[in-house]
């Protein structure tokens, strides 16, 4: 708390995104001396550039596709188009409100905040405008920035990225995404609400390749009848301008054009020039490397977030986090386990997971130890309220606990509380299945697939 | 004496089966004092205690 | 399956509503021969005139809340007004889907359905159609239709019951709503969603009076931020027409006049004249009585649903059908947890509970024993983002199980499939808490009530 030039911390944290400020949080409420360092805004990228910022969007496109369709539910109103001035200001206040809870929240738990770009001068210290901060040990969450590929140069008005393309001052007429990664698929969801001509460039055979292949397939259907056009399974080859816009060429030689290219190809590790290497950190391709406990080799530093190779997940970096800080703080503390973490994808429909794909559940346990179950949201009475298409995927070790949890369909990204009690508890169908669940809800549809999986569906055929 | 379970499975809520493997207790090994023979979180914390001696 | 006269079902089930029809699919599923006789439409109150339309009305006024208040978004859009027979169509197709998908399902099982009104004959058969079918096992499921008060008369045009306010032909300009339970608060949101000018009359001292004290008022601070008026703590006694509407007087002499009065006091069990009594089936006051395992003091009768007084809830009645099947097939049933049981009331904002009361807990478990915790969501971002308010309100026995969850909230119905493991599966609160949520999602509020719960509070003060 005290704050000269003499003071040792019990934690320095350099920056005070996701991962640094839930580590500054927890240590501090925990009675730790802390230091938080940052050189932009408390909350980081998921606050200001990420997860909050797109997620205002995402239900602003919400608003507009429903205004559009009201008549289908017996509502007159006539849609005339977005304002995208009054998106922002909708979008600012929603961050503005967080951030300052946010800042409430790291100055009532007494945490030392400091302003200023950090760098790591020694195992125990960081130098911030020109004074050395000394702590006891260091937590590293420098976080991560867009990547972009050799020869594509990002210039913030028609090559942009994510950063760029949420405080954009235009709805673009049309738009090419590259990338059918979460960031891609959630920026074309939100932009073909808004009326965008939208084609997502993805060079794996599926969008959102990292999912269970079924729920891909579903998200491909849902844009199909969205509009929303794709290009899968040919990698990108370079982008030239055109008189006004961008032109895209694959690797097979298909061209598309636009008036923007957003490149969404994913995040690199924030971790140059600033210090890590000189003080021994070890590196692979930019992450820095820590184990199960986000300890890196240097005994006095952690780190944790987007900066170290695990998932980068706002709520991971929270658990890695509260991890360091309990580890620091003398609590027993247990490993993160990254498959148990819940995935959503807050696109229109929403996909969301939790465990294990088939496939990996397969290669895990052998393919003739895992059954697996889709439950057709066209059975459930709210999905069909709501109009939406869907389904929930159960996959199961035979006669065992359910390790992956797989759904689509709006709104289906809240049903992940429960798939995660599921998942991390190991439950059996059959103790799901006992607890009958709330009609008419989308969770009942939680309820009726682990009927079917314990082998009594009720509102679905055996 | 408390009914066996079908599929040989001890009986014991999800969290209580988490709690005791994160202990590394075996569940088949824990005497259950819950109703209907199910294994409680404090069956498994005595399992997990060191053996108290006997008076 | 046969269907002669001669037939011996082994479970003859009459009424085919939600308990009656899952005591029917679970039964035939297990290998039982199955009766189920259905006097007006298989589904019964929930499907056609229950839970199935009020939520699609409910939908309808969201949308139109919506289209209003589209610029706060930034989306241009115009509402001009309900089309209620296009709201009715749109309500009827979602009705005549679900009703088409559970015909197929009782037609797949291969249950004998038999429509036609029956009447209990024998301790082991119920006549209908002027013939007599048999079964080893009789299960009553006749359910329950709208009450009313003494002096009361139901006419079905300026004084209507939730039958006859479900296929209203107008938006009426203004309602009293008696009953602030969960089917008079439901009929309230939908209306003044529509644009209705709505008072809702009730005789105890809160809104939806069987929750928890605290959901009572949030609910109630929100319909006055809608401009729903209520009445609380007075008794109905009388009501009157006017020249063009209803004028209803309270017992206190208080006056309140509308176009239509909606009564919405309760539902009361169908038993009467249908040989219940003469087959010496033991009742009080209209309700059949059973025990724990569903069991009438008749060996051969079983009695589910609405029918029964337990919880008047679609799912209940589902749970019952299926438990009375599992131990006819001769399977090990557990008695269902009442308590455990999800409710949800599906008004803007919705309320959803499921355990004890905070009352409640301390009756059983000793008011010193007992500790609440309250999470706001304006901390939650996309309650933010969905400008929703509301709190999660956890009650915990002392160092011990969550034995109560309350929430307010759009969209906080989702939320009680977690809630519900987590009430029956008796988990501690820093078991929860160890499981970081998906940000942002509603659900990670859940996750962060834990944590506070657990003395961990992540996004919330100490
Ligand atoms: C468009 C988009 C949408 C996303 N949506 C979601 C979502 O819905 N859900 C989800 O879980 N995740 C989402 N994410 C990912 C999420 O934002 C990240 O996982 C999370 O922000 C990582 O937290 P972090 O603390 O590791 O890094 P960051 O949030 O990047 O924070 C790092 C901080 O360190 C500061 N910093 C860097 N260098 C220095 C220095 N030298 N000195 C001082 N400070 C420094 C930075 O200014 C920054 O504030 C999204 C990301 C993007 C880009
Ligand atoms: C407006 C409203 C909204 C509701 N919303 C919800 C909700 O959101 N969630 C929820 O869980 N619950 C809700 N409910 C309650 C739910 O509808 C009931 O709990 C449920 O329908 C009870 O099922 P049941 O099978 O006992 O009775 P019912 O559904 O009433 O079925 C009884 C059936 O028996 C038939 N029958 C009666 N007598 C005879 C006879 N002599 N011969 C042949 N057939 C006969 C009837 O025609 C009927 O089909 C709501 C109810 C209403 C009125």
């Amino acid at each position: 708390m005290a704050n000269d030039a003499s003071t040792v911390y019990d934690l320095v944290i350099l920056g005070g995104g996701s991962g640094g400020y839930a580590a500054a949080l927890r240590g501090a409420q925990l009675g730790l001396d802390v230091a938080l360092i940052e050189k932009n805004k408390l909350g980081g990228t998921c606050l200001h550039n990420g997860c909050i910022p797109t997620k205002a969007l995402l239900h602003a496109g919400e608003i507009a596709d429903q205004a559009r369709e009201s008549e289908q539910f017996g509502v007159k109103a006539t849609f005339e188009g977005i304002d995208i001035a009054a998106v922002h200001k909708y979008k600012d206040d929603v961050i503005s409100g967080l951030y300052k809870g946010l800042q409430g929240l790291v100055a009532s738990r007494k945490v030392t905040y400091i302003e200023g770009e950090g760098r790591l001068s020694s195992p125990t210290s960081v130098d911030v405008n020109g004074q050395r901060i000394q702590g006891r040990h260091v937590v590293l969450a420098t976080g991560s920035v867009p990547r972009s590929l050799p020869g594509l140069t990002i210039d913030g008005n028609r090559i942009i990225s994510s950063d760029h393309a949420l405080t954009l001052d235009r709805v673009p007429k049309s738009a090419i995404v590259l990338g059918g990664g979460v960031i891609g698929v959630e920026f074309a969801s939100a932009w073909k609400s808004f009326g965008t001509d939208v084609t997502i460039v993805e060079g794996l055979p599926h969008l959102v390749p990292v999912e269970d292949e079924n729920s891909s397939k579903l998200l491909e259907r849902a844009f199909r009848k969205r509009g929303i056009k794709f290009n899968l399974g040919t990698f990108f080859q370079s982008a030239e301008y055109t008189a006004d816009g961008v032109k895209v060429t694959l690797a097979d030689g298909k061209t598309f054009e636009a008036e923007v290219l957003l490149v969404a190809i994913g995040r690199g590790p924030v971790s140059q020039n600033l210090g890590y290497e000189e003080q021994g950190v070890a590196m692979d391709r930019g992450y820095v490397l820590v184990d199960e406990y986000m300890r890196t080799n240097v005994p006095t530093i952690s780190a944790v977030g987007d900066l170290v190779p695990t998932l980068q997940l706002a709520h991971v970096g929270f658990a890695e986090g509260i991890l360091v800080a309990e580890r620091l703080a003398g609590l027993k503390v247990v490993p993160i386990d990254y498959d148990g973490v819940p995935r959503v994808t807050y696109c229109h429909p929403e996909v969301a997971s939790v465990g294990v794909t088939e496939a990996k559940a397969k290669e895990l346990y052998g393919a003739d130890k895992v059954v697996s179950l889709k439950y057709n949201l066209a059975g459930n009475g709210k999905s069909k309220i709501l109009k939406t298409a869907g389904e929930i995927k159960l996959v199961q070790v035979r006669d065992g606990a359910v390790v992956g949890v797989h759904m689509v369909g709006d709104r289906m990204g809240e049903q992940v509380g429960e798939a995660q009690l599921i998942y991390n508890w190991e439950a059996l169908p059959a103790e799901v299945a006992q607890l009958i669940h709330a009609h008419p809800t989308q969770n009942e549809a939680m309820g009726e697939a682990h009927l079917a999986l314990a082998g009594k569906p009720l509102h679905s055929h055996d | 004496v408390p009914e066996q379970p079908a599929a040989g499975r001890p009986l014991a809520k999800p969290p209580v089966r988490k709690l005791a493997k994160e202990l590394g207790i075996d569940l088949a090994t824990v005497v259950p004092t819950g109703p209907n023979g199910v294994v409680t979180r404090e069956d498994i914390r005595a399992a997990a205690a060191p053996p108290a001696r006997l008076p």
